[in-house]
């Protein structure tokens, strides 16, 4: 009777075990794997916030350098006609 | 309650109270990482997240996504060690 | 492409299909004349062309010899309210 309740015991100590190392692993696969989701989503979401305002900050230098390449060279161009012209009517 | 049911309780319980279910989780969140577990859930993330978009992807869908892979890398020599830890606690614990 | 140079795209696509483009370059323009910039440039030329002799410069050389100039002398204000003209109309028209 003793070795039949000794072995009995110990197969539910055996089915015990394989059930609550199942729970713990899926408790913790369940937790982490959450956790991970959460901050990777995070992390792409603050990449690209900042690949955003890296970006626009470029396009603005470039918006700003275009301009100003277009009307540096237009500037030049009336000074120079005037400059010009004031000395064509000065020989003459 | 049966007799197993009350014996699963009371070890239950004194799994709780002995710390010992919270170190479990603990020794296998360590093996996790150190075995390259984590490092392989984030890659298959950003995996997931690059073809889908960010913006057509929430927590939800990345856990629903990544969970099976997860569940199948876990090594099963990590499972070992725990189911190992776990007998020694209880032959100690539960006679 | 490299990702930068695709969001840099995807930004100019943005601005220039709205017209946005044009209106920042004509508000950056009227900010310079407001500002005094412009005047102080032509000055810097008509010196340029003084020093040089009229018979010496090309307009490309004093277009690259005024241009670092011309960059300096744009206030840090200007630049910041173009950057958050920009930034409001992306956030307004994000997609």
């Amino acid at each position: 009777e003793e070795a039949r309740r000794k072995q009995e015991h110990e197969a539910f100590l055996t089915q015990f075990s394989f059930s609550f190392c199942t729970e713990i692993i899926y408790e913790v696969l369940d937790e982490t794997i959450k956790e991970t989701c959460t901050s990777e989503i995070q992390q792409s979401v603050n990449e690209k916030a900042e690949r955003v305002a890296k970006c626009t900050e470029q396009v603005c230098t470039s918006l700003v350098e275009e301009t100003l390449k277009a009307d540096i060279a237009l500037m030049v161009e009336e000074i120079l006609d005037v400059e010009l012209q004031r000395i064509h009517n000065y020989i003459k | 309650m049966s007799k197993d049911s009350r014996m699963r309780a009371t070890i239950n319980q004194k799994l709780t109270e002995m710390g010992e279910r919270d170190r479990l989780k603990e020794l296998l969140r360590a093996k996790l990482t150190e075995c390259g577990w984590k490092d392989q859930m984030k890659a298959h993330c950003k995996e997931v997240i690059k073809e889908k978009g960010l913006e057509h992807v929430t927590v939800e869908d990345l856990v629903v996504e990544i969970t099976p892979k997860g569940r199948a890398l876990v090594p099963d020599s990590v499972k070992k060690e725990l189911l190992h830890r776990i007998r020694a606690f209880l032959s100690q614990h539960a006679t």
